[in-house]
């Protein structure tokens, strides 16, 4: 993710937060009707979790399945032919998308979680051995630790994990103290979806570059809110999710530099992945192919061409733009409520607020807010080795995406206000 | 829809909730189980003092949570103690049944005392709201788990 | 599979096929429309690829994406607990649509393949050793085969092959004769995609269960041309995948009795799956929760759950008589084509017919009845070992399904009569 | 429709589909290459003699697919034959931008006498099938890798 350069900002056309709104049904929703009730108006501030989808890709979806839906890569007939070259034309979007050099960079998964433990299973358990340790923070989603617990199960190598400041900073002079003699991958994340915080892609990149160390970076959370340009980052293997980034479930992104793929023994067997079958020896296709076994999620593919072209259409840096506003006031107008603490507040980050609340438990908060309408996660958003590092059990998190609004967060200071006082905190 | 919240909330609750009884690992504590719900991270241990005769002299709980299952463990303590292992069980499955089936569904479990009833019966407010049921009965999972020997409950 | 009784034939209320057909908004296609020329309707005969989607299964997931969408399992929010309630909700739809035991016996998964992965991955890595025999059949789909062949590289375990006869019917003396004492598990299909074969599940299951061998089923094909009941196979693994079924790509179902599930080690790691997440030490969720990591194929979910309602709505024997009489119908008239010969004649066989002609290339073929507006599946149909059981190289498939009429099996066959006349075969 | 049918299957290439040249081993083959099609299950066999000065003096092929593939291989022994190395390879890439690109990305990579790209542009017809590229070019591929002195062509 660049950071947003004053002459980009003073380019952009406004931003027309209501025409976007437009594009994205569910937010129109009223919630908690009851008989007689009115409900209240949605806020959505778990997108951070998982994104609202724009008619476009909804669309985009349904017209290809009225239109030309057939399984891909085997067959002779149109639907077939024009639904392969759709799917595979994803392939250039998302290539283009994080500026990869070639279409072949790119792997197909189910989602985010599963691009990584792509790497671990094969990557992984292919080049690493007992005793060679894997860098990450503190700050890693358990689907950037586990895959690499089970590999440490499984091979016996080490964990070496980067701390935080309290701002929720990563420590640079750690991770470069970490890099040793037997580190052979670092597994980070771009953008921790808890603090916000986006780490310093290029540095962490290059520390490592320098001691011939490949990087993996997790960008479920970066692509969302900044332009990302693998090339430019120099990074081995990047991963997104496509729920995450207005688009569907059930498809993930792995973009690995070719020399790594090839080199990648398969991951799940089947058809599609295969040169040719027989008892007697099986072969590989070439990359990516040899990473998809069977049919793929097709119609998803589809749907994340769709959200590709919509943020892009919105422009990348003004979305970036407006979200920051956002975090900036919603920061501030948080910030004056009494016994409220921000847990994450690096300088530069991502449009995500964690917060507690004196005396009152994030679950409670949840319940409440949500009873007017605000939708926020609570828990511990799959970092618990993070909440541990705060001392905390659980936070509240507010995340704002493209189609959020200043009225938007309005609402969330007075539900949370009606949270303290519901429960005279 | 603050009619809902109130029913959730009720002070005995928010009671509870703020100023947990039997906060406490007691010495001569003989069964102990964890129960812990991975979503918001809640950790509870429930200890039990269970005499040759099977009567639960002592119940009490370590650990925090959200003012749900902090409150819920807190009364539990109070509902448990002086009963005997099986209406403790009694107890557990007659309030599961509370939170998480509909009246038609409700088995019974044994006999309840209405004072005890009555208890329950805030307690299950929870049922409006599926999502927090978890919270209601954790402690209750993790008392059921440790008379029955079990230093973790099974279920989440 | 259970064979129609006569006595369900006679009771059933009559097919309706054109108000079927109305369902499918792809069915009223054209094709291969040019400048000025009207084209031709589309007769889509490969649904054994992929099958085409009703508008009921489109609108349920418009309908969830507009309305309910948001990430589940996570959240204390209203859009959240009734995405968790709508997705868990198909859990159960899909235990009773295989008359599962329970919903915790079935664990949703990217597609088939990825089922079979995961049952190799995990109950194969975990407990098949060096030199243990798995055993399979010659007709199996590439997804049954290769994930067996990984952990074959990986472990030195041991194929072993039942062979079919020339109907493609399989050989059970071969079979009965290969279970011995290193046999480990069996890995069959329930119905064979190339030749239509339904395979003696029960037998199979008796025959391996009686010498404590676990049986693996793959019925991606079965489970679309007739009922399936676990608990009466008494199958250890039940297999298909979603978009056969009418349902959405992007998600398979694996069924697994509970016994095997609660001894399984993870899959792959990640969010959802843990207990509790540490780096000195990561604790696991209980089956199914441990094998599903992620954001699952949340939406995918919803469309399963309309494909499974449309489909039993229908009447599945309803759908398998119709089918059927597809079958006979096209055998005969398929069979009056000098030169024609259909691959796979087995007794009771599901509405998939394979056929060559001679001197002309299933490839060429393919390629000019698709001008015709037919469209047909050519080649190994990812059964490559089966296509050199039969010494040929590849084949030229018709599949029906729920929509199909005979009107569309009279345009296959004046199509392949074009054919032969194009190419004067 | 039958028009496109028509323009892929010329005259030509319906008679090599059907009686392919060369189809055979040279015993003095000194290089060879396969290629397979995994969708289809085609696979061919290219074969050539080259001799000392770089000339291609035999072309040869086994295996068979499809009309399109069988023709393709077919034509191309004829092609090929009495051209130098890299006169075929020439002939190569200049039939591959013919069936994958549109003519203004079409290379310049060498020159190609008038007849042969005639028969060239017969075999192009593929390219509105772009399905059916891979079968009109698998031949050519694993003649290239021939050449190139690999045992396998590499694309698919
Ligand atoms: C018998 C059989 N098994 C497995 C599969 C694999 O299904 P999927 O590609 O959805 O994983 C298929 C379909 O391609 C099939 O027909
Ligand atoms: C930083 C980060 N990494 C990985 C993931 C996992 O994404 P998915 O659940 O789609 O695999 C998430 C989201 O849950 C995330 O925020």
């Amino acid at each position: 993710m660049n950071r947003l350069s004053p002459a980009i900002a003073a380019e952009a056309p406004p931003y027309d937060v209501e025409r976007v709104r437009a594009d994205f049904p569910v937010l129109s929703r009223v919630v908690h009707e009851r008989k007689g009730k009115p409900g209240r108006p949605l806020v959505y501030l778990d997108s951070g979790a998982s994104a609202q989808k724009p008619r476009q890709v909804i669309d985009a979806m349904v017209r290809f399945m009225e239109e030309d839906y057939a399984n891909i890569h085997r067959g002779v007939h149109v639907l077939s032919q024009r639904a392969t070259d759709a799917f595979e034309g994803v392939r250039d979007k998302v290539a283009a998308f994080l500026n990869a050099p070639s279409r072949d960079t790119i792997v197909f998964t189910g989602n985010a979680t599963d691009a990584i433990n792509l790497v671990a299973a094969t990557y992984g358990r292919a080049f690493l051995e007992a005793g060679d340790e894997v860098v990450l923070s503190i700050m890693e989603h358990h689907a950037n630790i586990v895959p690499w617990q089970l590999l440490q199960a499984e091979k016996g190598i080490v964990l070496k994990v980067v701390p935080v400041d309290d701002d929720g900073v990563l420590d640079m002079d750690a991770y470069a103290a970490l890099l040793g003699p037997r580190t052979k991958l670092v597994a980070m994340t771009h953008c921790s979806n808890v603090l916000g915080t986006v780490t310093p892609a290029r540095q962490i990149v290059r520390l490592a570059r320098e001691r011939g160390i490949p990087v993996l970076l997790d960008g479920s959370q970066a692509v969302v809110h900044g332009r990302v340009d693998v090339q430019d980052l120099d990074v081995d293997f990047y991963v997104f999710t496509a729920h995450k980034l207005y688009g569907p479930t059930g498809l993930g992104v792995l973009y690995a530099k070719y020399e790594h793929l090839k080199r990648m023994p398969p991951y799940r067997g089947g058809g599609d992945m295969i040169q040719s079958v027989s008892f007697s020896g099986t072969t590989f296709k070439e990359p990516p192919m040899r990473f998809e076994a069977g049919t793929p999620p097709i119609v998803e593919g589809i749907g994340l061409g769709a959200a590709i072209d919509y943020v892009e259409a919105l422009g990348r840096d003004a979305i970036a733009l407006h979200e920051h506003d956002l975090l900036n006031y919603a920061t501030q107008q948080l910030s004056q409520i009494d016994g409220l603490r921000i847990i994450g507040t690096a300088p530069g980050k991502a449009a995500i607020i964690s917060f507690t609340v004196e005396g009152v438990h994030p679950h409670d908060l949840g319940t409440v807010v949500d009873q007017y309408g605000v939708a926020v996660r609570v828990g511990q958003h799959c970092a618990e080795p993070l909440m541990d590092r705060f001392g905390i059990g659980s936070t509240a998190r507010a995340s704002f995406a493209l189609y959020n609004t200043r009225a938007e967060v309005d609402a969330l200071v007075d539900s949370v206000r009606a949270v303290k006082e519901f429960f005279g905190a | 829809m603050m009619d809902e919240l109130r029913e959730l909330y009720q002070e005995v609750i928010l009671d509870h909730g703020k100023n947990p009884r039997n906060l406490r690992h007691p010495a001569d504590a003989n069964r102990e189980a964890r129960g812990e719900n991975p979503m918001c991270g809640d950790k509870f241990t429930v200890y039990l003092t269970v005499n040759d005769a099977g009567l639960v002299e002592d119940c009490a709980f370590e650990g925090r949570g959200c003012a749900i299952s902090t409150a819920s463990a807190s009364m539990m303590t109070e509902l448990v103690r002086g009963k005997t292992q099986d209406e403790a069980r009694t107890l557990f499955h007659t309030f599961h049944d509370l939170c998480t089936k509909d009246e038609e569904h409700h088995h019974d479990h044994g006999p309840v005392d209405e004072d005890t009833m009555e208890k329950l019966m805030v307690l299950s407010g929870v049922r409006q709201f599926p999502v927090r049921v978890k919270c209601a009965t954790l402690a209750w999972h993790a008392m059921n788990a440790a008379i029955a020997g079990e230093a973790k409950a099974s279920s989440e």
